[in-house]
């Protein structure tokens, strides 16, 4: 059984990663990665810490489950949105998706 | 050391994974039934089907993998060739990996897991996305088609497949197929659940690409669909892949609805249960020779509205059985 | 045996997500997410939340992903190259150290302020009759929340993809 | 009609001996040993080695054994013996990506489901109207989308 220590290491690597995406790259598409990886990390914490209680308790798995489906929903409309985005501008480079209007 | 991997080779657990629930079992079934759905199609067709190798070509699926082996593999200009290569292998391992939740037998399995039924959805909805990287790095018009035709379709019949079940774990209050099977010792799940197997049997067709639900690999249209460009090995277990998704999706609806290994006693209960797995996959086999294809947006439309609609009236129906007080029957 | 199994898994979801961000092309950073998500599953297993993984690698790996893929191949150009204009060296570089900060800050914190020793059961796997019961009962508004989300998806997402009639490119339909 | 088995918290897996109705089940401790220590994921790794530890090498050997060589006829693209033209990776099927939308929602909606079908005989009735309602909720938007993707000229 891993120490719950390594765990949290992981997920603030994962952090990490995610976050230097957000920072760094101009590809929308690329952004929603970002996006998802940090929620992935944010998941692994709450498995973890709900694993490691003890007794171990269900609430960090229900809002897992919650969260899963809340990223689902969110990269479906991040998605449609690119997508509207490429239509309009013909490119989804976000340095360049600098009009307001559509 | 010796002695360990001795240990190893002759442990049950061992034996289990490589020859009989496990691997050489799929990979041979997979074999017998491309043998068999030539015989069966030959047959519709009066025609004779494959006959020189072995006792009325029997023998044939060995034949064909031997020259696929050392045929070379093609690959068009500007395809993709890693990514291709390690599609077809992503698609080998995940058309094996179901099998290893289904009980083939009392204690036949290998993996008897709490998750069984839902880890076998999870690993068939990883299909659409394979087909689809291999119909996109074939650089070709049919192949990328072909993949997109599979890729909708396949989403399309995933989730009333997946609500269509949904009855069963209602009355069973469990995900193990083992548990599942065990239930249908006194009465198989078709007769409550006949609207439920409807809806599982079409859209397996409709994830198998079978007629008619073929478009993806439509012969008249699309070749071969997204296995146009595909040749030599790389063929071979895309093939291969196809024909083992029949055998454990035969198998999946032997054990959901048609009792699994249970039957009179006569004959040991894996046998039962490949004589079922088997009866169900000609019944399909069957199908292709009879039934002429649909067209795509028909297809679609019927399969997100009709049996969306009608698994989720299986749902009603169950609640209402189980409301009546009728659910003793399948109570372990 | 798990010692091996975790650090298999954590070094999949950390280098396929690197590998996620960095490839050249679009999709190959797609099938990169996609096996860092198999890899946040497999931990979700090891940690006893089977159902849970099981439910992040059909809704994630099995969806999402192809959506992404599917998206990625209509978000192109005609040339055939993929739509990427990166420009490497300052902002990649400061990419990494805010990322490192962050990580770093988060990390110590975490740490800092969780008990050292927390006594765990060995074996735990979570009860699914359980959580379904959760689900029903004390969680009930969280679940007509998420319908309320989920109709909100469907018709926010079938408005913006729609398109007018005159307003339509040629690439997009068809 | 076997007895029910012991729903254990910890490793749920149970190994039967022999084949026939008299078989027994051991109880959990001596399964991990039979098992030689390995609970059901390792299996499921194991058997996917094996089957990898197949392919692999079949397409290594199909790659050495292949003839090779470039020729600019054969490399080309199928298309029934014409000559291709233009580009192979076009934008098709637009018209059809209010379904993967629709999957997607539904994907989720389906395992959300699953585990009250799990719980469905251990939650008061009204609880379980509660979901039903959610699933009758989701008909609406699944006509609009319906609706939406028939009219095949506005995507």
């Amino acid at each position: 059984m891993e120490p719950l220590s390594s765990y949290i290491i992981l997920s603030s690597a994962l952090l990490g990663i995610g976050i230097y995406g957000l920072v760094s790259k101009r590809n929308a598409i690329r952004l929603l990665f970002s996006v998802e990886l940090i929620v992935n990390a944010a998941n692994i914490n709450f498995v973890a810490f709900a694993r490691y209680a003890n007794p171990p308790m269900l609430t960090g798995w229900n809002i897992v489950f919650f969260s899963i489906a809340a990223a689902a929903m969110e990269a479906t409309v991040g998605l449609a949105l690119i997508l509207v985005a490429f239509r309009l501008n013909g490119t989804i480079d976000v340095r360049k998706l600098n009009r307001l209007r559509g | 050391m010796i002695s360990l991997v001795l240990r190893i080779i002759t442990s049950r657990t061992f034996l289990e994974i490589v020859f009989f629930p496990g691997f050489l079992n799929v990979m041979l079934s997979a074999a017998l039934l491309t043998w068999l759905e030539r015989k069966v199609i030959a047959r519709v067709q009066l025609r004779i089907g494959p006959l020189y190798a072995g006792i009325s070509g029997i023998l044939q699926p060995i034949a064909d993998g031997v020259k696929l082996v050392f045929k070379e593999a093609i690959f068009p200009e500007l395809a993709d060739m890693k990514l291709l290569m390690l599609c077809a292998l992503g698609l080998m391992m995940l058309a094996f990996a179901p099998a290893v939740v289904i009980p083939f037998g009392e204690g036949f399995v290998i993996a008897d897991m709490d998750v069984g039924l839902v880890y076998v959805f999870a690993v068939m909805s990883l299909f659409p996305s394979v087909i689809l990287l291999i119909g996109w790095g074939s650089n070709s018009k049919y192949s990328f088609l072909g993949g997109l035709r599979s890729l909708f379709q396949q989403v399309a019949y995933e989730i009333p497949m997946w609500f269509s079940v949904l009855g069963i774990v209602m009355l069973t209050g469990t995900l193990n197929l083992t548990k599942i099977v065990e239930a249908q010792q006194r009465l198989w799940f078709i007769v409550p659940q006949v609207l439920g197997f409807a809806v599982f049997f079409t859209a397996a067709l409709a994830e198998l690409e079978r007629t008619p639900f073929d478009l993806p690999g439509a012969e008249t249209e699309l070749v071969m669909g997204w296995m146009t460009e595909l040749s030599g090995v790389p063929f071979m277990l895309g093939f291969l892949a196809m024909y083992t998704k029949l055998y454990v999706m035969s198998a999946l609806i032997t054990t959901l609805f048609l009792g699994g290994w249970s039957g009179p006693g006569l004959l040991p209960q894996p046998v039962w249960f490949l004589l079922k797995t088997f009866l169900v996959a000609s019944v399909v086999v069957v199908i292709r020779g009879t039934f002429p294809r649909v067209r795509v947006d028909i297809l679609l439309r019927a399969g997100w509205t009709r049996l969306l609609l009608l698994a989720l009236a299986n749902i009603f129906v169950t609640v209402a059985l189980i409301s009546l007080g009728l659910d003793w029957v399948w109570r372990i | 045996m798990p010692d091996i199994a975790f650090l298999a898994l954590s070094g999949l979801v950390i280098v396929s997500a690197i590998f996620a961000l960095e490839a050249r092309e679009l999709i190959y950073g797609a099938v990169g997410l996609a096996f860092s998500l198999i890899g946040v599953a497999g931990l979700f297993i090891l940690l006893g939340a089977e159902y849970l993984a099981m439910f992040q690698i059909s809704v994630y790996v099995g969806a999402v992903v192809v959506l992404i893929l599917f998206t990625i191949m209509l978000v192109r150009r005609e040339s055939g190259r993929i739509l990427e204009e990166e420009e490497p060296g300052r902002l990649g570089r400061a990419g990494i150290l805010v990322a490192g900060l962050v990580a770093l800050a988060v990390a110590g914190a975490v740490l800092v302020l969780v008990p050292a020793s927390l006594e765990a059961p060995e074996f735990y796997r979570v009860p699914l009759r359980e959580l379904g019961r959760l689900l029903a009962s004390s969680y009930a508004i969280a679940l007509v929340i998420l319908g309320l989300l989920v109709g909100a998806t469907i018709v926010g997402g079938l408005t913006l993809v729609r398109v007018e009639r005159e307003e339509k490119t040629s690439g997009a339909t068809q | 009609m076997p007895e029910p088995t012991s729903r254990s918290t910890d490793l749920s897996n149970t190994l039967y001996i022999g084949t026939g109705k008299s078989a027994h089940r051991l109880p959990t401790t001596s399964l991990r040993k039979s098992r030689m220590g390995l609970d059901v994921w390792s299996l499921v790794v194991i058997f996917e080695a094996v089957v990898f530890l197949v392919a692999f090498p079949l397409l290594v050997f199909g790659w050495l054994m292949g003839a090779k060589g470039k020729n600019p006829i054969r490399d080309a693209p199928f298309e029934s013996g014409q000559t291709h033209l233009g580009e192979a990776r076009q934008r098709y099927m637009m018209q059809y990506y209010p379904y993967l939308i629709m999957f997607i929602v539904f994907d989720v909606v389906a395992m959300f489901l699953f585990t009250w079908g799990l719980a469905f005989s251990s939650v008061s009735s009204s609880q379980n109207y509660l979901f039903l309602i959610f699933i009758a909720i989701l008909v609406a938007p699944l006509g609009y989308a319906s609706y939406l993707a028939g009219k095949r000229e506005l995507w």
